[in-house]
């Protein structure tokens, strides 16, 4: 069986690989993506310590998959989102969005 | 009558929503109004004068109610013989203010809603006995005078609204957190002042040494003590005439008042050790605003830079820490009320003749201006302090009271007299003296701006020769002062 | 499981009135008609919250508790909603479209807020934040033709979701170090000790990351500005009362729940994010010539008096609730007076000479202001005295002098609005009314305001049962 | 009874008639005389109602009548009311006629109250209330920039010394003395501060006698009109602080020092102040510096311990010089001029000034039976018995110089040829009946002194008992010296006789230094006014820059800082994001710093 140790560290390269999107990337879908990975990383978290720490009642895998709906609803919203802007701007770059400011 | 403080206190609110309902085209009867009100606080306060046990040193017509008691604030107020004189000033001044304001023309109803506002606010102060309520009733003034001086004032008066708002609010915010700071100190915690004046002077040295510096620099930049004092010449010179009286006559003396409410009956040892640095602001005060009003060329300015002068006796009376100073300090915070009111009041009534306020527009006006000419040189030389008039009662207490302690600060502030005696004397003849120039076709005093000046007048008079007319009310009050210390 | 259906009755109500909403609007119900209907589904909650059980069962088998502080954040979220509501229905909504989804939205982060405050399991406080931050993400992109108002729903969305995100990884740590999501579970682990502690404090520095992102707290505070400036004036408003208040409640559930964070240094970094959240907030508004902006970065600020409150001991978190309350009122009240007396994005040229046009609008406006800046007699400068008082008490003296220093900073900002109002003119005299829904919510607030500044009976006595 | 004397001139301002004023003074005349008369031996005093307490001193308002406040009030009240006559006048015609009498009421008022006061502080009281009235009618024609000037000097200058006397009254109470003269004599003697007090009280006395160096501000008041000039800056006033030193002796007579700084600064301001009259071309200025001198020369006598010879000297001196001024006031009356050398010959026009005006003179001069020559002679046996030859020689080379100046000005103004081109004419008899009963007084007062009448004066005024005898030396001495001042001032000017080596460079700058008044003026001008002047400037300036400055620093800093902070919110995400993640990193930095116990 994979260490628990291993899983671990996964989900935490998963969590800085999203991190690392999140604050380079400037195009708002890969940001969304980025926040995904944050969101699965955490998921991986989640059903790998239910399973290795023997919770009996299974709640972690539960969470995962209550999680994995609701960051599905909030992509989609975002999406809308990134829609709406984009149907103004022609962009999706977050960069180009600074109306608002100071 | 066993709300009467209470009733004064809150009078002129009324006053400012009876204002409220008036349409503000009915500019007369507003002006009736708030004249009504202030003349019933006047009434009351002069009933409360009357009543006053002259011979008894705690506080009387005390009114007390809980009011937060999870942190044991109460609504508490009273009235001994420091406080009266300067709600008798406060309720005068008020009064003759209100009286004096004709030159507001614009926005009358809010001048006088928020005036009233004003009035509550000071007379509060004087008369609160717990210091969160202290502390309330303070802060309430800020505002009004924001707006007075805002709205109403000279060509720089948002600069001046703001300075004045934000110097005094940088004092008073300071204040707070010694208020706060005085409450846990003490045992049992309480914003009593009339208990704290019991158990706060058992804290040790260090605790009120750090406190009363707090307090301090709160009145200091209120009273307004060097090197705090900028925001004056701006809020004197840019406010209203009405408002420069009320300024000068009642605002600066909530910080000497809160000296002797706060600073010398809570912290009698920090008192003793820096009654040095007192009574050298005192002097430094004394000769630096009689200096740089010297070189003033604006009249106003002139004058308000004389009332930091005139502090500086204030400042000197509670260094003497003994019942000549005492005395001393409280009968020129009176006095200078009257005088510099009066000084402020004169100074209007050129200004709106003339609209301006440089030396160099005036000179001669004695001969065209007689009863002009008269008062200023009365109130002038009231303010100098001449004997027989009340400045020098006032001034030589002071002094008689410093000099037991720091017999050269004593005699460098009876030196740095002689600057005021010039300042003054020239601005007479710069004003008054001389040739009158030429198209100058202004009327003299009329009869109302005579009838505003004469009560002052009176009372500088009565207070010069026989001072024991107001001595006498704070007598006992300064003597438990002193045993205190 | 009787006793669960009883506790989320006021719950069900709103949903059912949120259905209702978005049925109306379908059929075309007028905006004005909608609003009633919201508010009477807010107030009928309200009410029946007031008969579900009394405190102490446990609910949906611990996912939500019975207690008494959860009790009255739901009826302080209630009042937040119902305010809202009423200054959304007194606000001059462009046009017509979309009335019912909007209030559908209201009633549904209601429900998310309270369910959140109630909530026993970390995962529920997830799922219900990650709700309302959905939510909050549409309201701020109402005007969905708007190019700031889109933008605002936008980056609200991409903080929002990398926040939560951040959090949720937090809570999957704590979930491997404790074993239990559970708050009282993992109260009792943590108690047993042996846990791992610095990776208990990354887990706690992300959990914190995602409610202080909610509180705007600094440095999670950067959206703020941004996001109420683009979002529709009512929207800006319940952002500054409701889910900031939700991130506070939530910050004491989960943080004074758990004494392993709170010995680890907590309170020191509680009081410099509070000192740094309150001069940042106020200095950002210092030069602020948008009015929205202005209010959103003071209150920014008013979130670091808050903490301030929270960072001084046990009797410090009554003050930041009491603080909180009254904010609740004031806050809203300024919010609804500058959007009644002026437009989206108004700057304060927008003022100028209000004192004329709406004397009485102006004059509320002021109160408000005041009270936020901490004038006495008024409810803003209890509150703030009470935090102070809670500082020195815990000497923490650095904290109190830096919340007497930054209320100075605040008046400048809030007094430039009031010197527009009355310091100066306009050529403009036409006299600006106020629709009566609008004036009652203003009346409301500041009877609260002056009222709770000369009596603030009521809600200390009720704050002294809430922590005992 | 002398309390009504106060009540009779208390509140008398604007009721302004000179008729009041004159019968209001007439008044106090005759009731003076009654207070004379019923003088009880060794004074009384009498004290009313309690002012106020000083650190548990009370202070009363009391009223003390001896044997010096009779003469000086009956010397006040009579040159005053000659004055007053006077002024009917000479002030006719002015606009404020009105105002000056109630100023000239009101300082009466002061006066008598001022010599009946029984304490130190009371004194001061109606001190300052003289010294305001002097100020007010110095500047009485105020449209003069001079006179405005010269009113503002008056004040200032002697309040200058009374701030001396203020520090000395302080110095009393602080040490827990009384203030009432009549406790005076039980002080302490050897005590160093009281002799410091004694000093500063002094000091007072120097200001208001316009002594060196205080004396600058009374030959400017001649800027007022002459009527007050006599009663104020001749007779009175500046006689007050005589009185003073006279009044609190006591303190002086305790400690020596005291005593020989007041004959010092008395014989310096004697010889200094008759050079300068010796030279000085206005009629009004030679007068004043006279005054100055003469009152100098009292200081001189009060200071080698010529208790009477001193007050003696102040009566005469009182009525000769206003004798002189009236007269001064007369002929300028007539020829619109106050320059000496613009006269001349004006006896015949006008014969009762000039034959007063010569009675005057010659009592200054100290000739033989005039009231001059009396008191003058008392002063220098008073002299010769305290037996330093410096102070005798001033007193005698004042004498001299005195003698000089008169005769200059009576050859100058009265005989000769007339240089002037207005048309002189004899004065009303309103204004010659007082230069006539004044020069009954300044010729025959001096009897009352003389030992033809037993030393009456100095046996009242000291209280003793004492013959007074004939010096027959002393009275042929400064008899002999002022008949030489007289010749050499006819040699000088009527003969024009140059004095062997007048040209002399040497002498010439003697000379210059003299007319310019030894430069007094100029040096306060460079070590004082300016400086203060400097001084407020730049204080106005540093309160400006540095003070306000510092406050507007502060808050310009803090509108930086918001500025920058401001500058922060740039709208972009990826900033914010950094921000944040930052933010949350240093967080957990220092989380994991406490933990570990780095921090």
């Amino acid at each position: 069986m994979i260490p628990l140790a291993h899983i671990v560290v996964l989900s935490a390269f998963l969590f800085c690989v999203g991190i690392y999107g999140v604050l380079t990337q400037r195009n708002a879908i890969r940001f969304l993506i980025s926040v995904e990975l944050i969101l699965n990383a955490a998921n991986i978290n989640l059903v790998a310590f239910n399973k290795y720490l023997g919770t009996p009642d299974g709640l972690g895998q539960v969470f995962a998959l209550l999680i994995i709906g609701v960051a599905a609803a909030a992509s989609v919203v975002g999406l809308i989102l990134v829609i709406a802007v984009y149907r103004l701007r022609k962009s999706v770059f977050m960069d180009e969005f600074n109306l608002l400011k100071w | 009558m066993p709300h009467l403080l209470t009733l004064i206190i809150f009078l002129p609110l009324a006053g400012a929503l009876a204002i409220a309902m008036i349409p503000s085209r009915q500019v007369q009867l507003i002006r009736t109004t708030a004249l009504i009100f202030n003349g019933a606080v006047l009434a009351a306060v002069t009933l409360v004068a009357v009543l006053f046990d002259r011979t008894g040193a705690g506080m009387q017509f005390m009114e007390s109610q809980a009011w937060i008691p999870q942190v044991s604030i109460q609504y508490s107020v009273g009235v001994d013989g420091i406080s009266l004189a300067l709600v008798f000033l406060t309720a005068l001044l008020g009064f003759l203010a209100c009286f004096a304001t004709t030159m507001i023309t614009k926005r009358v109803k809010e001048y006088f809603l928020v005036y009233q506002v004003l009035m509550t606010g000071m007379l509060g102060t004087f008369l609160a006995l717990d210091l969160v309520v202290f502390y309330i009733f303070w802060e309430t003034v800020l505002i009004p005078m924001f707006f007075l001086i805002g709205i109403w004032g000279g060509a720089r008066r948002e600069y001046a609204a703001w300075k004045f708002f934000f110097y005094t609010l940088a004092g008073s915010v300071v204040m707070l957190l010694a208020i706060v700071g005085i409450y846990f100190a003490v045992a049992p915690h309480t914003f009593n002042m009339m208990e704290l004046a019991h158990t706060a002077p058992l804290l040790s040295a260090g605790l009120q040494g750090a406190l009363f510096l707090m307090f301090f620099f709160a009145f200091a930049v209120k009273i307004p003590v060097f090197p705090f004092h900028t925001w004056l010449p701006d809020a004197h010179v840019e406010a209203p005439t009405p408002v420069s009286v009320i300024l000068a006559g009642v605002l600066l003396k909530m910080g000497t008042y809160g000296l002797f409410r706060v600073c010398v009956p809570f912290f009698p040892q920090a008192l003793m050790t820096f009654a040095w640095l007192l009574g050298v602001l005192g002097a430094v005060n004394l000769i630096y605003g009689a200096c740089a009003a010297f070189a003033q060329t604006d009249f106003k300015k002139m004058i308000a830079y004389s009332s930091v002068s005139h502090m500086g006796f204030v400042l000197l009376g509670v260094a003497a820490m003994n019942s000549a100073g005492f005395n001393g300090s409280i009968l020129e915070m009176f006095n200078h009320g009257i005088i510099t009111g009066a000084m402020f009041l004169l100074v209007g009534v050129v200004y709106e003749r003339a609209h301006t306020r440089e030396f160099s527009a005036f000179g001669g006006l004695a001969s065209i201006m007689p009863r002009y000419a008269f008062f200023l040189t009365f109130m002038a030389l009231a303010s100098l302090g001449l004997p027989g008039l009340s400045g020098f009662v006032g001034e030589f207490l002071s002094l008689a009271g410093i000099f037991v302690i720091f017999p050269k600060l004593a005699i460098i502030s009876a030196v740095g007299l002689i600057a005021v005696v010039i300042l003054f004397l020239v601005m007479v003849r710069k004003v008054l003296w001389g040739k009158p120039r030429e198209r100058i076709l202004w009327s003299d005093m009329n009869a109302g701006e005579v009838a505003v000046l004469i009560p002052l007048c009176i009372l500088t008079l009565v207070v010069g020769f026989y001072p024991d007319s107001i001595l006498q009310f704070q007598q006992q009050a300064v003597d438990m002062l002193v045993k205190a210390l | 499981m009787i006793s669960s259906i009883q506790f989320v009755i006021p719950e069900l109500i709103l949903t059912c009135g949120a259905l209702a909403l978005l049925m109306g609007g379908v059929f075309g119900l007028r905006r004005k008609m909608l609003g009633f209907m919201a508010l009477f589904s807010v107030v009928m909650g309200f009410l029946a919250l007031s008969g579900t059980p009394g405190a102490g069962n446990i609910v949906f088998s611990g996912m939500l508790t019975n207690d008494i502080f959860g009790f009255a954040m739901r009826a302080f979220v209630f009042l937040a909603a119902g305010l809202t509501l009423l200054m959304s229905m007194g606000y001059r909504w462009p046009d017509e479209e979309d009335a019912g989804e909007y209030y559908f939205f209201l009633l549904a982060a209601t429900i998310s807020m309270t369910l959140a405050v109630s909530a026993g399991n970390l995962l529920m406080i997830y799922l219900a934040v990650e709700a309302l931050s959905i939510i909050s993400y549409v309201l701020a992109c109402y005007f969905k033709k708007d190019l700031y108002s889109t933008e605002a729903g936008l980056k609200y969305f991409l903080f929002g979701a990398l926040s939560t995100g951040i959090m949720l990884y937090g809570i999957s740590l704590v979930y491997g170090l404790a074993g239990t999501l559970d708050l009282a579970g993992i109260g009792a682990r943590l108690a047993a000790g042996g846990i791992h502690a610095p990776m208990l404090a990354l887990a706690g520095v992300m959990i914190f990351a995602g409610l202080a992102f909610k509180a705007s707290l600094v440095p999670f505070h950067m959206w703020v500005a941004d996001v109420y400036e683009g979002a529709p004036w009512p929207v800006a408003a319940f952002f500054s009362i409701g889910p900031k208040a939700l991130g506070f409640a939530l910050l004491v559930k989960v943080f004074l729940g758990f004494p392993a964070f709170v010995t680890s240094g907590w309170e020191g970094i509680a009081v410099a994010l509070a000192i740094a959240t309150m001069t940042l907030g106020n200095l950002a508004a210092f030069h602020q010539t948008s009015v929205k902006r202005l209010l959103a970065f003071s209150s920014v600020a008013q979130a670091g008096y808050m903490l301030a409150g929270l960072a001084s001991g046990v009797p410090g978190v009554k003050a930041a609730f009491f603080y909180i309350v009254i904010y609740a009122f004031m806050n809203m009240g300024a919010f609804a007076c500058a959007a009644f007396l002026s437009s989206e994005r108004a700057d304060l040229d927008a003022f100028k000479g209000l004192g004329r046009r709406a004397p009485a609008g102006a004059f509320i406006f002021s109160v408000f202001l005041v009270s936020l800046a901490g004038l006495p007699p008024l409810a803003g400068f209890l509150a703030k005295f009470f935090v102070i008082l809670c500082a020195v008490d815990a000497r923490q003296y650095v904290l109190a002098g830096a919340v007497v220093a930054n209320s100075i900073l605040a008046f400048f900002y809030y007094l430039k609005i009031i010197k527009a109002m009355y310091f100066e003119e306009t050529s403009s005299v036409e006299p600006i009314k106020v629709p009566l829904c609008g004036q009652m919510v203003l009346v409301l607030c500041l009877l609260a305001v002056v009222v709770l500044g000369l009596w603030p009976q009521p809600v200390m006595n009720i704050l002294a049962v809430v922590f005992p | 009874m002398a309390f009504w004397l106060n009540i009779a001139f208390g509140r008398r301002l604007g009721l302004g008639s000179a008729y009041v004023a004159v019968a209001a003074s007439l008044m106090a005349a005759v009731l003076a005389v009654l207070v004379f008369c019923t003088l009880p031996p060794g004074g009384a005093a009498y004290e009313l109602v309690p002012w106020i307490t000083i650190n548990g001193h009370p202070i009363t308002v009391g009223v003390m009548v001896d044997s010096l406040t009779v003469m000086m009030l009956l010397v006040v009240t009579v040159v005053g009311t000659l004055i007053q006559i006077y002024s009917i006048g000479y002030m006719a015609g002015d606009v404020r006629f009105s105002r000056y009498f109630a100023y000239i009421s009101l300082f009466m008022a002061s006066m008598l109250a001022l010599v009946l006061a029984d304490n130190l502080l009371m004194l001061y009281i109606f001190w300052e209330g003289v010294g305001l009235c002097s100020c007010l009618l110095v500047a009485f024609w105020y449209e003069k920039p001079a006179a405005a000037a010269a009113g503002v000097k008056a004040f200032v200058t002697t309040r200058v010394g009374d701030t001396g006397l203020l520090v000395g009254i302080l110095i009393l109470l602080a040490s827990g003395h009384s203030l009432r003269f009549a406790d005076m004599g039980g002080l302490p003697g050897s005590d160093v501060l009281m002799a410091v007090a004694a000093l500063l009280i002094f000091l007072g006395a120097m200001g208001k006698s316009a002594q060196f160096p205080l004396h600058v501000w009374l030959p400017d008041a001649m800027e007022g009109p002459t009527s007050v000039s006599a009663l104020i800056h001749a007779a009175t006033m500046v006689a007050a602080g005589v009185y003073l030193v006279a009044r609190s002796y006591v303190l002086f007579t305790a400690h020596p020092l005291a005593l020989e700084t007041v004959a010092v600064i008395g014989a310096i301001s004697a010889v200094m102040a008759a050079s300068i009259a010796c030279t000085a071309n206005d009629i009004k200025k030679v007068l004043a510096y006279s005054t100055v001198s003469q009152l100098g020369l009292m200081m001189l006598a009060l200071g080698a311990g010529g208790y009477a010879a001193g007050t003696f000297h102040l009566m005469t001196h009182a009525f000769f010089k206003a004798l002189l001024f009236l007269g001064a006031g007369s002929v300028i009356h007539a020829v619109h001029t106050q320059d000496i050398r613009e006269m001349g010959g004006l006896i015949h026009k006008m014969k009762v000034t000039g034959i007063t005006f010569i009675i005057g003179a010659l009592a200054l001069a100290g000739i033989m039976p005039f009231a001059g020559f009396w008191s003058k002679d008392e002063i220098f046996i008073a002299l010769w018995q305290g037996g330093d030859p410096v102070l005798f020689g001033a007193a005698v080379l004042t004498s001299f110089l005195t003698a000089f100046y008169m005769a200059r000005v009576i050859f100058l103004t009265f005989l000769g040829t007339s240089r002037s081109k207005a048309h002189a004419h004899e004065s009303p008899s309103v204004m010659t009946f007082p230069l006539v009963v004044l020069a009954v007084f300044a010729a025959g007062l001096g009897f009352i002194g003389s030992p033809w009448c037993h030393g009456a004066f100095q046996n009242f005024i000291t209280g003793a008992d004492e013959e007074v005898h004939f010096n027959l030396g002393m009275i042929a001495f400064s008899t002999a010296l002022s008949l030489g001042g007289i010749g050499l001032a006819y040699l000088l000017i009527v003969k024009g006789v140059k004095l062997p080596g007048s040209d002399g460079p040497g002498r010439a700058w003697f000379i210059r230094l003299v007319a310019n008044k030894y430069y007094i003026d100029e040096i306060y001008e460079v070590l004082l006014i300016q400086p203060f002047h400097r001084l407020c400037g730049a204080l106005m300036r540093f309160d400006i820059t540095r003070v306000d400055g510092a406050v507007n620093g502060v808050a310009a800093s803090a509108a930086a800082l918001a500025r920058f902070v401001r500058r922060l919110q740039t709208g972009r995400v990826e900033n914010y994001l950094l921000m944040q993640a930052g933010g949350a990193l240093l967080l957990l930095l220092i989380i994991l710093g406490k933990l570990c116990r780095i921090f």
